[in-house]
């Protein structure tokens, strides 16, 4: 029964790698895209103005509230549609929008939702004293954010932020609607080929699992580093 | 001009499945590209995740799609379809200890499951769903397939290809088929078709002539015969 | 030194020395409670400012209005001669028009906190040389030789490499003087510099602040240290519930108090 | 103390930055017309003949929603303070298994759980005619306590990384002043900690609150019909593929609507200053 | 009152007054630094324990080490009579067997924080209620009663309902105060509890723990203000570099000091 995982075709083991590559570079794109929205994001709420706060704060309700298919189908099918035909009225050839590129910019922004509201509560956990002192010196908003903002709330904001990694993942399966072959679709197609629906969803999840602790030790390590300066909660 | 070929990128095996080097295969595949070519078309398949299939056919991302799509009124109004290139009848398959048969009453107190959006789970809503005890909807098939293996349902209707095949595996040694169901035109439908967009009667005239000509000179039974046993062309 | 304070700041001292700051009739609201009610300043370079008063009275409110830490409900202020622009908000309040200015502005001025406020994620050293060499561009080298020395000066050259959280109370409050110290600023603000220290320390850190106000910085300084007011203060300025009671040269304002309020005050520190 | 004596101001201070009742400000008015523009397009150019078919399953689907929702939220919840605590603070002797719990939560896909317990679990029982015959067995042959259980065990996993991360943040000070003072344990978790955790935790927890909103839509594949399953099924009877989603969004955002303004409400209820 | 501290724990005074708090031999290391090296005390009720010395000599962690915030490294701790038990942890360190124990008796001590700790998610009042109510189990109505009237004596009453982030650095001072008053513990443990305030206040505050203390309760407070130490101590401890350098009545310590350290120390002050 394991030759069907088997790297070589006919074992779909090379597959499911593949899909893990193509997932992974997905989620990276994705979970980049959505830290740095999400740490303009969040400092926009923070400190910007009415109207700056108000977009933002439509911007977290939709996106994270409208399912990431719908945004997917509206921005990859209906968005590129519209392109072509205004570009087409205007006289000029239509333009191809690439499955992947839209599948990274969707999951980007709807990573950056939830990543503006975790980073939100990281600063407001940072003692309020530390970002006046940064204020007091004469820091621009740029580099306080640089050398205090993002430092100090690193320690609250990780876990979060390991969730949101861990789901980006994941959530790679909604590329498979525009036609690119992560891990989900590999595994679905393999386990409906051979019906051996048990063994490629278990090799799934084992695979995911595999990252996951790769991506816990990593996270470990920078909590730890994150963390220096602050005593342990624990009990003397 | 090539015409891009959508199928369903979730595998249906007999009718459509990779194998691991991505090749797809299946009868559907082999009768859409025998139609192809007997229109001369220049055909490419392109597989789309299933719930982006529509869309992608309205946004001409594929020209046509052959994936086992029932032809009903209401889908009527969204896409165009072909005649049908296939119909397979309506069986319902049950565990061997209980008894039951195809009619409403036989199906007095059981539990039936459908795979949902199916013409199957319509056809068993009206007709069934007075004397059953519960209509459970699944999202495919082979869910249904598990659970009735496990005794959380008494009996599934599908059409007969994907239960008998399920009843010939180790899991499915626990049921019979009980017997087709009495046809209903009207929900059953005239079975399934090649979808289009709406307003290429062009495009459709010539799939529906290259249909009924390899119907005529033989290419449909000799792909079928790889496949299946019985007829599945239907009455 | 010539003490070069007008009270009144229509009524400019004329004098040889820069005005550093000028603040006229500020006021600060939180919400309902009126924190400042029209307070004036003018300190000029070398000037030593010390800000007495009670508990809650407005002192720390006032210092942190000078550099926009709290934007000032009304009033005008001036840091070295440069007018800060303010924009009404609409709902009763103002803040600052141009960012940038206030950036430029703060950085020429140093500020030791109530509560400290070292930097949690930076050891004591990255604590000092953070502003010099992330705002005013010192060389990292440069930044870390000034860093060592001043820690030295405070007595803290063995916690160089320790974060603040393992520190006393009055081994962080050092730090923050450092901090201030290490950007050479031409204004200080300290706000109570001296409250965690041993009487030793205490007298220490008050002749670096009066050695500084020789070099012709100026210090606006909140204490509760009388003794030091009258010694090396040039002006004193005794607040009360947002309202400065009585200011003036600190022989005056100890020596022959005029209101009820601050003839008790004194009668409690002797 | 004399000296606080004269303050006539009444004690009202403006304890929160964003308290500003400007609802009618001249951007929200344009916003509003925006939307208002939006949803009469989609009313107008769309298509919506199949609603009234559809009303009871919508209404059926919706409600299956929200109590799954809610449900599985608060269980998992519950269940997510003991393992954020447990890893924050615990000994190994629990912090491993909870450490070890939120992995594998987190690390596998909720598809797969749900699977397992449905499929594999859920199969083993009707194997014993004892559970057969049993008073449990209606309930165990249904889908929706295996719904329940995947997706509160999911849940708990998120947030006991998050709780955890909580509990840690809080200042060591804030513990130490309860333990001076002789609290018990358990009283300053209640008292001291927990509040202060999931007060800073609120914006994060609302998030994955949404998140988990957004996980329901997999019980469809173990036969619980909820609202996404609803929208589906109009898709594959009809073909048409906005409409259908373009509601179920604007259920989702309703419903997100109330999450937010609900953590919202919680979060402004404590007063914190911002640096 | 009579004092009734021995500097030789070995030979304790005989006296009617109960021992409330007895040290012998306190060592405490952090990591490689030895903070504490080998520091004793004991107070009987009554008594008034002035703690002073320099910047980080130790005396806030040896006001933590004795209720237990931090783990002694080795020495014997005695609180109202009750021995506390101690386990090796292994690594030349020792933690209290029993967990109760220390919760039994740290409900029996009131202290006030260097940095006030206030707990941030309550208010002013719900600080000064939550032991009463949650672990002394007192009636709500009677410890609001009792929380106003203490909010009242350190003249707070108005900010009632406030947080502690809106607090003046003074008030928040008051506020620990007046929760640690609101236990009536027999032991108070006080680390600096009027830096932040000014000299009025500081009276009034000193006035406050001499009036405890002649109710028979006992303080430990770690103090700056020499004029306090000298006038209502009881006794007073030196303590340089984590040991006692010189101790004794205030009188002797202050009017003829042995130590050089001491006499240096004494100097500053005056
Ligand atoms: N948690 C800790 N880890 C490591 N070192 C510490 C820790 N806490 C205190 N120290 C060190 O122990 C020494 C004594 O600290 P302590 O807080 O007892 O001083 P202190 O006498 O209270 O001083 P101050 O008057 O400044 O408050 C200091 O050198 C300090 O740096
Ligand atoms: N952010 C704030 N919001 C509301 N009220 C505040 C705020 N900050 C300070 N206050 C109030 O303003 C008044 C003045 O506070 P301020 O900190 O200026 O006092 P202070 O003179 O520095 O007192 P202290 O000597 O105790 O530090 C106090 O009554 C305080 O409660
Ligand atoms: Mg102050
Ligand atoms: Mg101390």
């Amino acid at each position: 029964m394991f030759e069907l995982l088997s790297p070589v075709p006919p074992g779909w083991g090379g597959n499911l790698l593949r899909g893990l590559a193509n997932s992974l570079q997905i989620a990276f794109g994705a979970f980049g895209l959505g830290l740095l929205i999400g740490t303009l994001g969040a400092y926009g709420k923070l400190y910007g103005g009415p109207v700056i706060r108000d977009i933002l704060a439509i911007y977290t309700t939709i996106v994270r509230a409208v399912p990431e298919l719908v945004l997917i189908l509206l921005l990859y099918y209906a968005g590129t549609d519209l392109i072509n035909r205004v570009l087409e009225a205007m006289g000029y050839a239509p333009v191809n929008i690439s499955g992947l590129v839209a599948g990274i910019v969707v999951l980007g922004f709807v990573q950056g939702a939830y990543g503006t509201e975790v980073l939100r509560g990281a600063i407001k956990a940072i003692p309020q004293g530390e970002i006046e002192a940064a204020r007091a010196y004469g820091m621009s908003p740029g580099v306080m954010m640089r050398r205090i903002i993002l430092p100090a709330m690193l320690p609250h904001a990780l876990p979060g932020l390991a969730n949101l990694w861990l789901i980006a993942t994941k959530d790679t399966a909604l590329l498979a609607v525009v036609g690119f072959s992560e891990l989900t679709l590999e595994t679905r197609q393999a386990a409906g080929a051979t019906k051996a629906y048990f063994l490629f969803y278990m090799a799934a999840g084992v695979l995911y699992l595999l990252v996951t602790l790769s991506s816990n030790a990593i996270i470990g390590r920078v909590e730890i580093w994150a963390r220096r300066g602050m005593p342990s909660i624990r009990e003397a | 001009e090539t015409i891009k070929v959508g199928i369903a990128a979730e595998p249906y095996p007999p009718f459509a499945s990779p194998d691991a080097s991505g090749k797809w295969n299946g009868w559907e595949v082999e009768i859409a590209m025998a139609i192809c070519e007997q229109a001369k078309l220049d055909c490419v398949i392109t597989p789309v995740a299933w719930d982006g299939i529509i869309p992608a056919l309205t946004t001409k991302k594929i020209d046509i799609i052959t994936a086992s799509m029932s032809i009903t009124d209401e889908r009527k109004k969204t896409i165009d379809f072909s005649d049908k290139y296939y119909n397979t009848p309506t069986v319902i398959l049950g565990s061997k200890d209980v008894k039951m048969d195809a009619t409403p009453e036989g199906m007095k107190g059981k539990v039936l499951g459908v795979q949902v959006s199916t013409i199957h789970q319509v056809y068993a809503k009206k007709h069934f769903a007075d004397t059953a005890a519960e209509i459970k909807e699944y999202q495919t098939q082979d869910e249904a397939n598990q659970d009735l293996a496990a005794g959380r349902i008494d009996a599934t209707q599908a059409d007969s290809l994907a239960l008998e095949t399920f009843a010939a595996t180790d899991a499915g040694k626990c049921c019979e088929i009980k017997g087709t169901v009495a046809d209903d035109i009207e929900v059953l439908g005239p079975g399934v078709g090649v979808g289009m967009r709406k307003g290429e009667d062009q495009l459709r005239e010539k799939i529906n002539a290259a249909i009924k000509d390899i119907r005529a000179n033989g290419k449909y039974d000799e792909i079928s015969k790889k496949y299946f046993t019985f007829d599945i062309y239907g009455g | 030194m010539a003490t070069a304070v007008s009270a009144d700041p229509l009524h400019p001292v004329t004098s040889e020395q820069a005005e550093a700051i000028h603040v006229r009739d500020l006021h600060k609201c939180f919400g309902e409670l009126e924190v400042l009610k029209g307070v004036s300043l003018t300190a000029r370079d070398g000037d030593v400012v010390a800000l007495i008063g009670g508990s809650g009275s407005g002192k720390s409110t006032f210092l942190r209005c000078i550099n926009f830490l709290e934007n000032p409900t009304s009033g005008v202020i001036r840091i070295n001669g440069e007018d800060v622009r303010m924009i009404s908000d609409g709902h009763g309040g103002q803040y600052p028009a141009d960012r940038r200015q206030i950036e430029r502005i703060r950085s020429r001025l140093g500020m030791v906190f109530q509560n400290f406020n070292l930097w949690q994620h930076m050891t004591l050293i990255q604590n000092v040389i953070e502003v010099p060499i992330h705002v005013l561009g010192v060389k990292r080298d440069e930044a870390i030789a000034i860093g060592e020395q001043l820690l030295e000066r405070v007595g803290l050259s063995e916690k160089r490499d320790v974060y603040p959280a393992y520190l006393s109370g009055g081994q962080q409050q050092r730090g923050a003087i450092a901090r201030a110290l290490a950007i050479q600023p031409r204004v200080m603000l300290f706000d109570e510099p001296t409250s965690a220290l041993d009487p030793e320390l205490v007298g220490e850190v008050l002749k670096v602040i009066a050695d500084l106000a020789k070099e012709g910085r100026t210090m606006l300084l909140v204490t509760h240290e009388m003794k030091f007011a009258r010694e090396v203060a040039s002006h004193v300025m005794y607040l009360h519930n947002g309202v400065v009671e009585e200011e003036g040269r600190p022989e005056t304002v100890f020596g022959s108090p005029k209101s009820e309020r601050l003839k008790q005050f004194i009668r409690s520190v002797s | 103390m004399t000296e606080t004596a004269v303050q006539t101001f009444r004690i009202a201070p403006k304890q929160n930055g964003d308290t500003e009742a400007r609802r009618l400000a001249p951007h929200r008015i344009v916003l509003a017309l925006i939307g208002l523009g939006l949803v009469a397009a989609s009313i107008f150019f769309l298509r919506w003949d199949w609603l009234p078919n559809y009303y009871g399953l919508i209404a059926q689907g919706l409600w299956r929603t929200i109590w799954i929702l809610a449900v599985t939220c608060v269980l998992g919840f519950l269940l997510a303070v003991p393992l954020g605590l447990a890893q924050a603070a615990g000994p190994a002797i629990v912090a491993v298994p909870a450490r070890a719990f939120c992995t594998i939560i987190r690390g596998t896909p909720l598809l797969l759980q749900l699977w397992l317990l449905y499929y594999g679990l859920g199969s083993l029982f009707p194997q014993y005619p004892w559970i057969r015959e049993s008073e449990l067995w209606p309930y165990l042959r249904q889908a929706w306590p295996y719904a329940v259980l995947a997706l509160t065990l999911s849940y708990a996993g998120y947030e006991g990384e998050v709780m955890r991360g909580a509990f840690a943040g809080v200042p060591k000070g804030q513990l130490e002043a309860a333990r001076a003072f002789g609290m018990r344990r358990f009283t300053i978790l209640r008292r001291i900690w927990l509040p202060q955790a999931i007060h800073r935790a609120l914006p994060t927890l609302a998030g994955e609150a949404v998140l988990q909103l957004k996980a329901t839509p997999l019980v469809a594949t173990i036969t619980v019909i909820d609202l996404y399953a609803v929208a589906s099924r109009v898709r594959q009877d009809m073909f048409i593929t906005y409409e259908p989603l373009l509601l179920l969004a604007a259920f989702y955002l309703v419903i997100t609507g109330v999450i937010v303004f609900l953590f919202r409400r919680l979060e402004r209820l404590i007063p914190s200053k911002l640096g």
